[in-house]
């Protein structure tokens, strides 16, 4: 099968679906003219126009209002954040508007907008630009958010967002844009909610999204010659997550490392090692494991950086903590 | 002292340099109380133009309508001391003719959106006394079931886009839905309300720049009733003419007599012709609310005699009034009847919103999504 | 000793630091002219002067950004944020700037502000307006985070957020504002990161802070009645929060329940029952029980929110599934 | 498909209303390349008022910094094709008249705020070579001991407070360092940079409002080279005189040849006494970036000959050796002298950037907290 870019083939879905559907539009910062700081627009412009492919000023909060008020409407917008550090202004447009529209209007109206972006630690860029935040949008009732690992997923999750009548926050991975995989050229779509398993195994589950997928799939490899068998859960979709899938998995290997890239406190990985223990109380041989970035700002400098970040060997160690095993 | 806590800085607080003390947000104004009034010319004979344009019923209507809001924001306090409503209610007891002037310059096609005082604006969109006393009642029959309340009142067959409770958000989405009117290629506007004091929220600046940069047919009203809660308009903003502050985005800007409904009509008329051109309006619209900015504020910024100066002069329905008698389009007792009307239609609505049920307990959960793959939780 | 309300408390803390430190200055909207929007800063402008005490325009960021600033160069800004609903609108302030600032520096600059205000469900206020975010701040290193339940910890615990040379986020409760409770008129400060034992019991341990404090020990009366011993450990600081006093109790109790008044996705109550789960995983005889508002924006209507919010019946039937008894 | 999922507009997109179709955003500019150049006129024989009011030894201090920022960049370059800086570098060639201009208007006791932007505002404030180049590499002998990095670089001592990337956010920190002067009664301003693209951003509007309306010592300095990444002034604002801007604020505002370090020298000047007596000034300063956006951006949103012209005709440390030379200040052979010295030192820097050690592994948990009761975790 072709193998395209992880940029490319959200560019693919981006040109698809708005194809398919005129209410479609992109809005943000330098998607148009410039392609894109990512340059996943590229070519958007051209093919569909100014009127459907819009610059904007630097106003994070400002465009995604126009964004929720458009989709309050129905209109169907696809909101880029250059990157989801600078969402954070945008948060209030997304937190008390675009969650909360469904519900004070008892129904009558609905916000189905996509806002996606670049998330993650992007290499030296410092503690502003690199962050995980996906648990700001993982807290709020009202909000759907998923993260796609690879580029397969990229395109057939994002088409399921955009298609989605409720408000999707769609996290993309900065440093996977140039990633390539396998993406079938017939159209396809990954329904919203459904996990994945990147690798099946009997010994330890780890369950990861994102960025951490690639890193958990190395540490299998390195614990593969240790004899420990690792089974990867991709949840993709993180809120709803995919309880059944977990169930599923930990119930075979009664051991658990939840991964994420982001910080320990009150994030998505604590809520699903939280859930993880009280659900299956009784089928975990052990603690549940968990990685994640060191409770610190991003360093910038290149030697402080990677180990503020998850490992594959970080996580490998923590499977065999899982395991009882020392290397 | 721990290092890098700025030591170098931490005593200098007690030295002073030789510059004398100046505070920084200025006290409560000396000003006299109507240094915000409309100062400027209504066009001469503009009612007159505005008859001949909407004849008499739709001017008698106009003045149901303001009877109609003052009546049921009255019957609204009433029912908030009785403990019959919570929370926050914010009335709109003075501003009238502001709300039944722009819709009345509105169609259907049009849409509205507006802030946590929008009763009024609900009213005068077509909504019906029931279906929002009872949303402010927290009922089942209310316009959201009773779940969104007294800030957030919607009505999406009407174009009525809430009801928002942040200041200034509002704004934002009253430019996205008039990006899709464009986008749509609809002849139709979008009129958003703003407070005086929501006009410094920066997401304010940052939406008016786009709308006028993409041509949005956007109507931004200011409903100018010169304070945000305690804080006088000259207090927070540099400066005290509004239409100052949208110079920087080339935008058509206004002041308009609020407490005349036939200005605030023709303000309107006229931004709505400009908005379809793609030239959007920023109308600061002076009006004054009699009450406190909720049920809970007493008040004290202000004194009793501003209030009541603005009672005797500048009335909106009494300045209707004496318009229509004065130039024969009814009679008192006709005028009466339409009065007593909207009473009898106000207290029903009271009435209704009691006896309407709760909201069913199933409804704590539903409308969150339109499709969730899950249970909530 | 004499009972004083919590807003009270709060304005003593005020007042006696700004005496103390010349510094330390009041900003934010209705705090000076309105005496405070929930009167928390009575008096203080006739006081201290509009030098200190200070009116802002409606401009969350602005004037919190303003207080950052501020603080960069060493002095001691208390931003009032009317209500943490509108704090979201200066998250950006908050989480990429004064978070960031000393990391960033290298240690040269500190941020000593204390962003404080209302949080939580104040009754009837619809879905914008009742909402419970400290998540949004206990997942960002560089933060603290305290929220104290009575009186006599507002004061105290206030006092020691403004002398704090970090960035504190000082989360009041709405509706606690006119409880009354026993300060003493002697100083005292209540040190960051000490939990405190509300109620002392050997069955099952309860943890939770600010508001729930009161409907937990409402619940410990429940169920004292049925032969539960319950006892309350109430955080009072949550980032960062105290692990030791929470295992103390657990290794006594064995069961635990973790209350919260907010959303359970990615939440402090999520990563507080999974620090439990996994740090005491030998010590607990019953999956980790929690109690938290549904995961719903909050219903106006008020037969609705009660049913949305913990209660203390809701509270106490958790803590007989963690004792494995029905009522 | 589901109830209330506005339903009533789903199937309006296609349909035509007859108004012809217009795009939000315009493309790319056809105005000349020179649209935004500066067209105002500077005072004449400024030069020679400031070369009274400084003296020649201080005009050549200015030759040798903005000599200096230039190397630097071209070094730090060149550094970042050797991979040996990473992540995003901005660099200051062609814009160092503003730097060089503002910085030698200002004294020891005043502050700066600044963006990612900001390796010229460092140097020009005194920093050194190797420290800033240093931090660039992520070395412990770094400004923040290569734990900030190129867009966040500070001293503390020098009132240099960073070194913020976040477009626009650095004036609310700025305007609450004026207000700390102010507060502290202290005889200083501070000066904050924003580019032509941050102008936008609410908060900037929050806290230019607040500074008049306050009194802040504040001088906010719109770096204006025409581009915010690939976008263009004209392309995201309703108004291409940025001076307009603040007209809602009732600010001083004035534009200012950005290219000219002695017209650059004088506004900030006149702007820092105006400050002092409580008056901030927004200062639209036409510049040029010669390189792209950042390390990575190929900047093929503009013109080879618009950049050339750009070297050619207003290149602001050329215009300024001209000058000197023209005033027999120095000699050629002085100048060369200079020259030589700061791309010696700036290569030095380079040099002693790469042999210092990384940042101990230590630094990770560091200067999270001042103090904090327990481990990080
Ligand atoms: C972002 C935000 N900050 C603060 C509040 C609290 N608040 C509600 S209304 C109001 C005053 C608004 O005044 P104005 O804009 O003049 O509108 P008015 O109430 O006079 O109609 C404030 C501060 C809020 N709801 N949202
Ligand atoms: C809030 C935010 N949005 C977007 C970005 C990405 N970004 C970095 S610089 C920049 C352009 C800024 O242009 P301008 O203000 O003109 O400054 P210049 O780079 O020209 O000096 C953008 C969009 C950011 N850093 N912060
Ligand atoms: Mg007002
Ligand atoms: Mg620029």
């Amino acid at each position: 099968m072709r193998e395209i870019a992880y940029r490319d083939a959200l560019n693919e879905a981006l040109a698809e679906e708005m194809e398919r559907d005129e209410r479609v539009f992109l809005i943000g910062e330098e998607v148009a003219e410039y392609n894109g700081a990512y340059k996943v627009s590229r070519g958007l412009l051209d093919r569909f126009g100014a009127r459907r492919v819009i610059d904007t000023p630097i106003v994070e909060a400002g465009f995604a209002g126009i964004g929720v008020g458009a989709a309050m409407t129905g209109l169907r917008p696809v909101v880029e954040m250059m990157t989801f550090n600078f969402a954070i202004l945008a948060l209030d447009m997304i937190v008390n508007h675009a969650a909360k529209m469904r519900y004070m209007s008892g129904g009558q109206l609905s916000c189905p907008i996509v806002v996606r972006g670049a998330g993650g630690a992007g290499g030296s860029l410092g503690a502003q630009h690199s962050q995980s935040l996906e648990a700001q949008y993982a807290h709020i009732p009202g909000l759907k958010v998923m993260m796609p690992a690879t580029p397969y997923d990229a395109k057939g999750m994002l088409k399921a967002a955009i298609r989605d009548p409720d408000p999707v926050i769609f996290i993309e991975s900065e440093v996977l844009y140039g990633f390539k995989g396998e993406v079938p050229e017939e159209e396809y779509i990954i329904e919203l909610g459904q996990g994945d398993i990147k690798r099946s195994g009997a010994d330890c589950t780890i369950v990861t999204w994102s960025r951490m997928v690639h890193f958990s799939l190395e540490a299998a490899e390195i614990l593969a010659k240790e004899g420990i068998d690792v089974e990867v859960v991709d949840l993709r979709t993180i809120r709803p997550f995919d309880k059944d899938m977990i169930r599923e998995s930990v119930k075979k290997t009664n051991r658990v490392v939840v991964v994420e890239e982001g910080w320990p406190m009150a994030s998505v990985g604590s809520a699903i090692s939280d859930f993880i223990s009280r659900d299956l109380f009784d089928w975990l041989d052990a603690p549940v494991g968990r990685v994640h970035q060191r409770d610190v700002p991003m360093p910038y400098a290149y030697n402080l950086e990677p180990l503020s970040l998850p490992s594959a060997e970080g996580i490998a160690e923590a499977v065999r903590a899982a395991c009882y095993r020392n290397k | 002292m721990a290092k890098g806590t700025n030591s170098k800085n931490l005593d200098q607080v007690e030295e002073n340099n030789g510059r004398e003390e100046t505070p920084f947000t200025p006290g409560r104004h000396e000003l006299p109380y109507d240094h915000l009034l409309f100062k400027g010319k209504t066009e001469k004979g503009l009612e007159k133009k505005v008859l001949k344009e909407l004849g008499a019923e739709k001017i008698l209507k106009m003045f149901e309508d303001m009877v109609r809001l003052r009546r049921f924001e009255e019957q609204a306090g009433r029912a908030y001391q009785m403990r019959k409503i919570k929370g926050f209610c914010h009335l709109y007891i003075g501003q009238e003719a502001v709300a039944v002037g722009t819709m009345a310059a509105l169609t259907e096609a049009d849409s509205v959106v507006s802030h946590y005082r929008e009763h009024g604006h609900a009213l005068a969109r077509g909504m019906t006394s029931n279906e929002v006393m009872a949303e402010l009642f927290g009922k089942r029959d209310g316009c959201a079931k009773g779940k969104g309340g007294s800030m957030h009142i919607f009505d999406a067959e009407r174009n009525f886009y809430g009801g928002w409770g942040i200041v200034g958000g509002q704004i934002a989405l009253g430019a996205g839905v008039a990006f899709a009117h464009k986008y749509r290629k609809e002849d139709a506007v979008c009129v958003c309300y703003l407070g005086d004091g929501a006009i410094h929220q920066g997401i304010v600046h940052e939406s008016l720049n786009m709308a006028a940069l993409w041509g949005l047919p956007l109507i931004t009203i200011i409903e100018n009733n010169r304070y945000a809660m305690g804080t006088s308009v000259e207090r927070i903003s540099a400066v005290t003419d509004l239409t100052q502050k949208v110079v920087g985005y080339d935008m058509y800007a206004e002041t308009v007599d609020g407490q005349d409904v036939f200005a605030v009509y023709s303000a309107v008329k006229a931004a709505a012709e400009r908005a379809k051109e793609g030239k959007p309006s920023f109308l600061d619209i002076r009006t004054y609310r009699y009450r406190g900015h909720s049920m809970t504020d007493p008040a004290d910024y202000r004194s009793k005699e501003e209030v009541e100066q603005e009672q005797d002069l500048r009335d909106p329905i009494v300045r209707l009034r004496n318009w229509i008698l004065n130039n024969k389009i009814a009679t008192q007792e006709e005028l009466n009847a339409i009065d007593d009307a909207m009473d009898a239609e106000c207290k029903a609505s009271v009435v209704f919103a009691d006896q309407s049920p709760m909201p069913d307990v199933s409804e704590l959960t539903t409308d969150v999504y339109v499709e969730w793959p899950f249970d909530i939780e």
